[in-house]
C-alpha cells in the first residue's frame, strides 16, 4: 500500500483530471427527490459531498440493471449476432463507501470464481474504485458488525479519508496508482497513520463469529415469521443491495430481430421461484426473506467463504416496512 | 424536393359501426390516404388502453379509435364504457406530458363511409404535419447509447 | 400499559381477535409493522403519528386471512383502504376489528362497517399540502416539460415493484406487468417499458386508489408515482362524482357510465 | 409450429387492379410461419374454395388467411371451407384488402404495401388463434308468459298451439287484462269481451298451458334456454280444486262496499270475489285486507259456511313454486295515470270528471250502468260531454313527454259511443293533434266528426271548475286565433296518459332487462329487434314496451311467440363461441381472478356470475367471476377492464390483438 496526502481543496482538481483522462466518472449526485444516487458526471460541481450513503450501491457499474448479452438480426442473407463488449468504457467510481467497495470482493468471487462471466470481467477490469471513508453514519449502518469499518480499504483501489485540510490517501492497487498518476503533482507521499478520529463511530450490534455459528441452525427458527411478516415482497432491498446478484435472462424482440438481456431480479419476489407448472417452492414472504438473509450470512459463506452483507444499511433505509436486517439476524440467532 | 413524411397510423375500430363504415367507404369507392390500417374489435369496449401504448411503442405515429355513436352500440353500452375510459386515459396521458393530439377519437357509424374517409385524410394530414413520433421512440434507445449518454447507475 | 395496549389486551381476552396487525418500534427507532397473536406481545405496540404505513395491505395476506379474527391499527388512509377493499369483495372472509386514533388522540374501535364508513366520511382527508404543491407545479408545466419530468423519473425506476407491494389496491395475485402470454410490458427496466408500467398501474388504480400516497413515499428512487392516481382521482371525481374509499356502495367510476357523460374530444 | 396458408384473392379485377397481388403473395410467403401462399382470381368461387381446401390438405396447414373482401362478407364462407378441409373453422381469418385497400386507394406501391401489412397482421393473429367450438346450450321447451292480458294470451296461445308448454302467470284473480274492461273496440266497434272471452277460455282449457292466476314472479335466474323461475302463488283462501265457481260465497259475503277495481271504482264488490262474470278462472279469491274474517280475528266465516264444496281455506298461505323455462315473454301491460295527477282538471274533486277507462266501464254492457252512460254524481244522462285528449301525455311539465298513442282513437270512440246512445247529446273533444295512423283509423275519426257530429276543438284545457251543477271547461281554440272556449259540461272524460305498469321496474330488475326512464321495457334494437330484450331468451309483448293498441299488442305478441317457437325448434341452442372466459389455473391459484367482481357491473347482459371454488372438503377457497356462455354476447368490455387480464375474449383474445398491433407496426 502507498500512502499519499492531497489537500482537501485540491480534490476538485484531481476529480477534473480523472474526467479529462477520458474515463466515465460516476459519483454521488443529489437528486430532486432529496436522495443521493451515483450518476455519470461531467464536473466536480455536480458531486455531492454530504451524504451518509447513496440510495443504491455502485454494483450497477459492473452488474447493470439491464445487461445486453447479445442482439440478433435476421434478414434475407441470414442471421447476424452482435454484442456490446467492445463498447464497455473505462470507468471510475468516485465516492463509494468502504462497505460498497468491499462488496466488489464478493461480486468478483460470485461472477468470476466458477464459469467466469465475460461481461462482469470486462466491466470489473475497466473499473477503478475510489472510495471515501465515512465521517458520518446513521442508525442503519452496521459495517462494524460484519467485520468492516468506516475506513476499510478492502475492495477499493484507492481510499480517501478527509483529515481536516488534508486528505489521507491510501492507494491499494495498481489501478489506484494509475489514478494518482492522472494528477501526480497534487499528491505528496505520506506516512501511514491512524484514521480513527476522522471516522464515524459505528457500534457493533452482533459478533460475526457468533452469528456465523448460530445461523447454521437458524433455518427452523420460529422468529423468521416475526422477522418477515411485514415484508411486502418488493425488490427494494435487493436492488439497492451492493451484493445481491440475482438476475433473470430475458429475450426481447420479434422473430426477426431481438436481444438477450440479463436483468436484476430479487428473491423477495413471489415469481422468483415460481415454476412453469404453477408450483412455487417458496410459498410465502417468510420463506423468501429467510432465503435472502440466510444467503447473506450462511450460504455465501458455505459457497464462497464470504459473508455477503457489508452492513451498508440500504435495505433498512429502503424497506417500505422499515424491516431491519440486523434486528432480524439478532432475533433468529438468539 | 424532399420526400413527404408518410405517417403510420393504426385505427382501433369496432366491428359493427366503424368497420362497417370503412367497408361502406370501400363499396362507395371513396378514395382516401393509405396511411391508416384497421384493427378490428368486436366493440370499442374491448379496446384495451394498453394496446394504444403498445402501438406507439412499436412505431405508430398516430392512432384512431372509433366506434358506434352513443346509443348505437351493438352491445348497448360498450361505447359508453369506452368513452369513460378514454376520458380518464387521455387526461392521464396529458398529465404525463404525452402528446394526446396523436390519438383521435371518433364516432363513425356503419352509414358514415364518407365520414370515415374524411377522418382518415384529416388525421393523416394532422400527423404528417406533426411529423414522426420520435418523442416516444427515442426513449427506447439502445443500452449502448444509454451508457454513453447518462450512465445512470441508480 | 397504554390505553391502546389495554384495549388490545381486552380484545384478545374476550376472543374478538386472534391476531392484531399493528406497529412496534424497530431497533433503528422507526415504526415497523408487527403481528401480535397473543397478549404477551401487546407491550410492544405503539401507534403514533409517525406510524404512516398502510397496514391494510396485510389483510390480504394468506397468513392473516387464516387467523380469521383480525384486529388492525388504522390511520384514515387505512380506513379508506378498508372501505374500498370491502366494496371490491376482498375482505369477506375475515372478521375485522378496526382501531383508529381520532383527532383528539382518543382510541376508536369500530363495531360495524357502517360506523367505520361514517367515521371516514366525517374525517375525509384532503390532499396533503406537499401533494397539492407538486400537483400545481406539474399542472403549471408545459406538456413537453411534463414529458421531460416524467420520463426522467421513469428512467430512474428499477422496477422493484415496491409501489405495487405497498399498495392496498394492488391485490391481484398475478399482475399484468408480469404476464407473459401475451407479454404486455418488458421485464427489463427501461424508460418506455417503465412508462408503460406506471401508466398501466395508474389506469388500473384510477377511481380505486385511496390516495394514501404510500407508493410515492416509499419509492427507493424517489418517484412521486402517487401523483398519477392523485390526478386521476381528481379528474374522476370532477367528471363522474365518484370518491374512492368513501362508501362501500360507492361504485367504481370506470365500470359504470352515464349516457350523458361529457367530453370534448370525440369527433 | 404454425403452418399458415395465405390466399390472395384478385376478386376479378376488384383487388388486382390496384394491388400487386402477385407481389403480396410472394412477400406473404416469406413471413415466418407461412407455409404456403398463392393468389387466385376468385377465392370465394367453387374452384377457389377447392384450391384452399386442397392446399390445407396438401401443405398440412394449421391456419389460413384469406386476403379478399370484408370478413363481414365472406368470413362464413371461408370458415366453412376450412372446416371442410378438416381444420377448426376458427383457424381462418380474413384480411380485408378490398373494401379497406383496393377500392379506396389508387394503384401504387403504398397500396400494395398496405395490403401486405394487413396480410401480415392477420397472419400474426391466426397464429394465436385457438380451436373454438360452437357453444351448445340445452333448451327447456317451456315458455313463461308474464301477464294475462291480450298480449300474454295471444303469445301463450301461439306458443301452445305450436306444441310447446306454456306457463302463464297473472297477478290478478283473472286473466283478461285491460281489454276485458273495454266496452267496444276501435275502429270496428265490436264488443271487446265478445272477442276476448273465447281466447281467455281457450287459455284455460289448452292442454299445453298451465295458468297461475293471483301469482307473481318472485325471482329469475339462469339464461336463455335455461331460466329458473320462482313463482309466488298468493294465498287465494279458496281451494280451486274443490271450488265449482257457483257463487254462493260472494252472494252471501257481508262486506259488500269494497270499491270494484274492475269497474274502476264506480261499483262495489264483495271481499270474496271473482272480478267479473266472465272471469277466467271464474273462481273467487278472498281479499284479505277487506275481509271481516281476517280483519276482525275470525269473526264472520260466512263464506265457509255457505260453500257447498267446502272450498274455503282461511289457513292458506303464500306458496312458492319453482319452474324451469327456456324463454320468457313479458306482457305486463300498462297503467293509466290517475287522480291526483290533474288537480287543475278537478279529477278526484268533481265526481263527474272521469278517466277514459271509467268511461269504458260506463259504456260497457257489463258495467255498473249496464251500458247506459250516466254520470257518477247523480246518475243522470249527461247532455254535454267534454273529452280531453292528451291529459298528461306529451306534456314535459308533467314529466311525460311521449305520446300515449291510443287516446286519439279511444277518445273518438268514446265520443261516438256517447252519440250513438244519446243522439241529442253534444260531445266536444279538446285535442292537440289527431294521430290516427292505423288501418281504417283516420276514417274512424272522420266518421266521429262528420257523421256523429262530435265537435273537435284544437287546444288545451286550462281549467275545469264547478258552477251551478255544471262543469265549466275553459280552454282555447287554437284554430280560431286562440279564442277562449268555455263549455258548460255535464261530464268530462280525461284521456289520461298511458304509463308503465307500476311494478315494471322491479320486474325488469328481476329479469335483468333494461328499461327506459319511463320504466317501459327496452327492446334489443329499436328497429331490428323490436320484440327481443337485451337478455337472450326474454321477449316483449304489448304495452309493457310502449303504449300500444290491441292489434299492435297482438302482433307483437305473435312476433314474440314466433321468436320463442324459433328458439324451441331445436333441442340445443348453438351460439358462436366468441364469448369471454375467466381463466382457470392450477392450484393454489385456481384462477388469476381476484374476485373483485368489478366486471359484473360492466356487462350489459349480466353474464358474469360468481363461482365459489371449493376444496374437497367443501371449504371455500376463493370466490371468482365466471362468464355464463349462454348469456355472453362477446363484446369484450369486461376484458378491457379486467386489470390482470383474468378474463379473455375468445376470437379477440389479448394475445391475438396484441400480436396484430405488433405485426402491423413491425414490417
Amino acid at each position: 500500500m502507498n500512502i499519499y496526502n492531497i489537500k482537501s481543496s485540491q480534490l476538485a482538481e484531481f476529480f477534473e483530471q480523472l474526467i479529462k483522462s477520458g474515463k466515465i466518472v460516476i459519483a454521488p449526485v443529489l437528486k430532486k427527490s432529496g436522495k443521493v444516487f451515483f450518476e455519470a458526471v461531467h464536473s466536480y460541481d455536480q458531486v455531492s459531498t454530504d451524504y451518509i450513503q447513496t440510495g443504491f450501491s455502485a454494483k450497477s457499474v459492473v452488474f447493470p440493471k439491464v445487461e445486453e448479452l447479445f442482439s440478433f438480426k435476421k434478414d434475407d442473407e441470414g442471421i447476424e449476432i452482435t454484442n456490446n463488449l467492445h463498447t464497455i468504457p473505462e470507468t471510475v467510481v468516485w465516492g463509494l463507501r468502504p462497505c460498497d467497495a468491499s462488496a466488489f470482493n464478493y461480486l468478483t468471487e460470485f461472477f468470476l470464481k466458477e464459469n467466469p462471466d465475460t461481461y462482469f470481467a470486462v466491466r470489473k477490469e475497466k473499473t477503478t474504485l475510489i472510495a471515501i471513508s465515512c465521517a458520518k453514519a446513521d442508525d442503519a449502518c452496521f459495517c462494524t458488525s460484519v467485520e468492516l469499518n468506516p475506513g476499510s480499504t478492502s475492495g477499493s483501489d484507492m481510499l480517501l479519508t478527509t483529515m481536516g485540510e488534508s486528505v489521507y490517501v491510501e492507494v491499494i492497487t495498481e489501478k489506484g496508482k494509475a489514478a494518482v498518476e492522472t494528477a501526480a503533482s497534487l499528491f505528496t507521499p505520506g506516512e501511514e497513520k491512524s484514521k480513527e478520529e476522522f471516522l464515524a463511530k459505528v457500534t457493533s450490534v452482533f459478533s460475526m463469529d457468533e452469528v456465523k455459528e448460530r445461523i447454521k441452525t437458524a433455518y427452523d427458527s420460529a422468529e423468521w415469521k416475526h422477522a418477515s411478516m411485514g415484508c411486502f415482497g418488493c425488490g427494494a432491498c435487493a436492488f439497492a443491495c451492493p451484493t445481491c446478484t440475482c438476475f433473470d435472462i430475458q429475450d426481447e424482440g420479434t422473430q426477426d430481430s431481438g436481444k438477450r438481456l440479463r436483468c436484476w431480479d430479487a428473491c423477495g419476489f413471489g415469481l422468483f421461484t415460481k415454476h412453469t407448472s404453477g408450483h412455487n417452492p417458496r410459498t410465502n414472504q417468510t420463506e423468501r426473506r429467510r432465503q435472502r438473509l440466510m444467503h447473506k450470512f450462511k450460504y455465501s459463506v458455505e459457497n464462497l467463504g464470504i459473508v455477503s452483507c457489508v452492513g451498508c444499511g440500504r435495505c433498512i433505509r429502503n424497506c417500505p416496512a422499515h424491516l431491519n436486517i440486523f434486528e432480524n439476524i439478532l432475533s433468529v440467532t438468539k | 424536393m424532399s420526400e413527404q413524411f408518410e405517417p403510420k397510423i393504426v385505427a382501433f375500430v369496432c366491428n359493427w359501426c366503424t368497420y362497417a363504415g370503412a367497408d361502406l367507404a370501400g363499396t362507395s369507392r371513396t378514395k382516401y390516404a393509405t396511411n391508416v390500417s384497421i384493427i378490428r374489435f368486436p366493440c370499442t369496449g374491448r379496446i384495451d388502453f394498453m394496446l394504444l401504448m403498445k402501438a406507439f411503442e412499436n412505431g405508430a405515429d398516430g392512432i384512431i379509435v372509433s366506434g358506434c355513436h352513443p346509443n348505437d352500440c351493438h352491445y348497448t353500452s360498450g361505447n359508453f364504457h369506452a368513452r369513460r375510459r378514454w376520458i380518464v386515459f387521455r387526461s392521464l396521458l396529458d398529465f404525463m406530458g404525452f402528446d394526446t393530439d396523436r390519438i383521435t377519437f371518433s364516432w363513425v357509424s356503419a352509414a358514415e363511409g364518407t365520414k370515415w374517409a374524411g377522418l382518415v385524410n384529416e388525421v393523416t394530414e394532422k400527423i404528417r404535419e406533426k411529423g414522426p413520433f420520435t418523442e416516444f421512440k427515442k426513449l427506447d434507445y439502445s443500452i449502448l447509447e444509454k451508457i454513453e449518454n447518462d450512465v445512470v447507475t441508480e | 400499559m397504554t390505553s391502546l395496549q389495554n384495549k388490545v389486551t381486552e380484545l384478545f381476552e374476550n376472543g374478538t381477535i386472534n391476531l392484531l396487525i399493528g406497529f412496534k418500534e424497530a431497533i433503528h427507532k422507526l415504526p415497523v409493522p408487527c403481528f401480535i397473536d397473543n397478549v404477551s406481545q401487546v407491550e410492544q405496540l405503539i401507534f403514533t403519528p409517525s406510524c404512516k404505513g398502510n397496514l391494510s395491505v396485510y389483510l390480504l395476506k394468506t397468513e392473516v386471512k387464516q387467523a380469521k379474527k383480525v384486529g388492525i391499527l388504522a390511520n384514515v388512509a387505512t380506513l379508506r383502504a378498508i372501505v374500498q377493499l370491502v366494496s371490491e369483495n376482498q375482505l369477506g372472509d375475515i372478521e375485522k376489528t378496526v382501531i383508529t386514533l381520532d383527532a383528539k388522540g382518543e382510541l376508536v374501535v369500530f363495531a360495524t362497517m357502517d360506523e367505520l364508513e361514517a367515521y371516514v366520511q366525517a374525517n375525509f382527508p384532503d390532499l396533503s399540502e406537499e401533494d397539492k404543491k407538486l400537483l400545481d407545479q406539474l399542472n403549471a408545466m408545459s406538456r413537453t416539460e411534463r414529458w421531460q419530468y416524467w420520463t426522467e423519473q421513469f428512467t430512474a425506476c428499477v422496477k422493484c415493484y415496491a409501489c405495487r407491494a405497498v399498495c392496498p389496491m394492488c391485490y391481484c395475485s398475478s399482475c399484468t406487468v408480469e404476464g407473459n402470454q401475451p407479454q404486455w410490458i418488458k421485464v427489463s427496466s427501461e424508460t418506455t417499458g417503465n412508462l408503460e408500467w406506471h401508466t398501466m398501474r395508474a389506469m388500473h388504480l384510477g377511481g380505486r386508489c385511496i390516495n394514501c400516497g404510500e407508493c410515492g413515499r416509499i419509492c427507493p428512487v424517489g418517484i412521486p408515482v402517487h401523483m398519477l392516481t392523485v390526478k386521476m382521482n381528481q379528474d374522476i371525481e370532477a367528471e363522474f362524482g365518484a370518491k374512492t374509499g368513501f362508501s362501500v356502495k360507492n361504485g367504481y367510476a370506470l365500470n359504470s357510465f352515464k349516457p350523458g357523460d361529457k367530453e370534448q374530444f370525440i369527433k | 409450429m404454425a403452418r399458415i396458408g395465405v390466399f390472395i384473392c384478385h376478386c376479378g379485377e376488384n383487388i388486382s387492379a390496384t394491388v400487386d397481388v402477385a407481389k403480396v403473395a410472394e412477400k406473404a410467403g416469406k413471413l415466418s410461419g407461412v407455409a404456403f401462399s398463392v393468389d387466385y382470381k376468385y377465392m370465394c368461387s367453387d374452384p377457389g374454395q377447392t384450391l384452399i381446401i386442397e392446399a390445407i390438405k396438401e401443405h398440412k396447414l394449421t391456419g389460413i388467411v384469406v386476403a379478399a373482401c370484408s370478413p363481414r362478407m365472406h368470413e362464413g364462407t371461408f370458415r366453412k371451407a376450412a372446416e371442410k378441409a378438416g381444420i377448426n373453422p376458427y383457424f381462418c381469418e380474413m384480411a380485408n384488402i378490398r373494401e379497406h385497400v383496393s377500392w379506396v386507394h389508387p394503384k401504387s406501391d403504398a397500396t400494395t404495401q398496405k395490403a401486405l401489412d394487413i396480410v401480415r397482421t392477420m397472419v400474426a393473429k391466426v397464429k394465436k388463434n385457438a380451436a373454438l367450438f360452437p357453444i351448445k346450450v340445452p333448451v327447456t321447451k317451456t315458455a313463461l308468459v308474464i301477464g294475462g292480458g291480450i298480449a300474454g294470451i295471444q303469445a301463450a296461445l301461439d306458443i301452445a298451439n305450436a306444441g310447446h308448454q306454456v306457463i302463464m302467470v297473472e297477478k290478478k284473480p283473472s286473466i283478461g287484462g285491460h281489454m276485458s274492461q273495454l266496452s267496444e273496440t276501435f275502429p270496428t266497434l265490436d264488443c271487446s269481451q265478445c272477442i276476448l272471452t273465447p281466447r281467455m277460455v281457450e287459455v284455460a282449457q289448452h292442454p299445453n298451458i298451465t295458468l297461475h292466476t293471483y301469482a307473481e314472479v318472485e325471482s329469475v335466474s339462469g339464461f336463455v334456454g335455461n331460466f329458473d323461475v320462482k313463482i309466488k302463488m298468493k294465498a287465494k283462501s279458496v281451494d280451486y280444486k274443490k271450488c265449482t265457481g257457483c257463487g254462493a260465497c260472494w252472494q252471501k259475503c257481508p262486506s259488500k262496499k269494497i270499491p270494484d277495481e274492475f269497474n274502476e271504482g264506480m261499483g262495489f264488490r264483495t271481499a270474496i270475489y271473482s272480478p267479473f262474470p266472465q272471469a277466467v278462472p271464474n273462481k273467487p279469491v278472498i281479499d284479505r285486507p277487506n275481509c271481516t274474517y281476517f280483519t276482525k280475528g275470525g269473526k264472520c266465516g260466512l263464506c265457509k259456511k255457505v260453500c257447498p264444496a267446502d272450498a274455503i281455506n282461511y289457513d292458506a298461505v303464500d306458496e312458492f313454486i319453482d319452474v324451469k323455462v327456456g324463454a320468457i315473454i313479458t306482457a305486463t301491460g300498462f297503467d293509466l295515470k290517475h287522480a291526483d295527477f290533474f288537480p287543475e282538471y278537478g279529477y278526484g274533486k268533481f265526481k263527474d270528471v272521469i278517466d277514459g277507462m271509467q268511461f269504458e266501464r260506463l259504456a260497457s254492457a257489463s258495467g255498473p250502468t249496464a251500458g247506459e252512460i250516466r254520470r257518477p254524481s247523480d246518475g243522470k244522462i249527461p247532455e254535454k260531454i267534454v273529452f280531453v285528449a292528451c291529459a298528461g301525455s306529451r306534456d314535459k311539465a308533467k314529466g311525460i313527454e311521449y305520446c300515449s298513442k291510443i287516446c286519439c282513437m279511444y277518445t273518438a270512440k268514446h265520443a261516438m259511443l256517447y252519440k250513438h246512445k244519446n243522439h241529442e247529446g253534444k260531445a266536444y273533444v279538446f285535442y292537440m293533434d289527431i294521430r290516427a295512423a292505423g288501418k281504417d283509423y283516420d276514417e274512424f275519426v272522420r266518421r266521429a266528426i262528420e257523421e256523429d257530429e262530435v265537435q273537435y276543438i284544437r287546444g288545451r284545457v286550462s281549467r275545469i271548475y264547478e258552477k251551478n251543477g255544471k262543469l265549466i271547461v275553459k280552454g282555447v281554440d287554437t284554430l280560431m286565433n286562440s279564442e277562449p272556449v268555455n263549455i258548460e259540461a255535464d261530464m268530462v272524460v280525461l284521456a289520461t296518459a298511458v304509463v308503465a305498469n307500476i311494478e315494471a321496474e322491479s320486474l325488469a330488475q328481476k329479469l335483468h332487462i333494461s328499461y327506459n326512464k319511463h320504466k317501459f321495457f327496452a327492446e334489443a334494437h329499436p328497429k331490428l329487434k323490436p320484440v327481443e330484450t337485451n337478455t337472450a331468451g326474454i321477449m316483449l309483448a304489448g304495452a309493457c314496451q310502449s303504449a300500444k293498441d290491441i292489434p299492435e299488442s297482438v302482433s307483437q305478441a305473435s312476433a314474440s311467440a314466433s321468436k320463442v317457437v324459433g328458439l324451441f325448434s331445436s333441442n340445443e341452442l348453438t351460439r358462436e363461441p366468441i364469448v369471454a372466459v375467466v381463466n382457470r389455473q392450477a392450484p393454489p391459484n385456481f384462477t388469476s381472478c381476484t374476485g373483485c367482481l368489478l366486471c359484473q357491473e360492466v356487462c350489459p347482459y349480466h353474464a358474469i356470475e360468481t363461482e365459489d371454488i371449493k376444496d374437497r372438503g367443501g371449504n371455500l377457497i376463493k370466490r371468482a367471476a365466471r362468464v355464463n356462455a349462454g348469456l355472453c354476447q362477446g363484446c369484450g368490455t369486461c376484458v378491457a377492464m379486467c386489470r390482470n387480464k383474468s378474463i379473455d375474449l375468445q376470437g379477440f383474445s389479448n394475445d391475438q390483438m396484441l400480436s396484430e398491433v405488433m405485426a402491423l407496426l413491425n414490417s
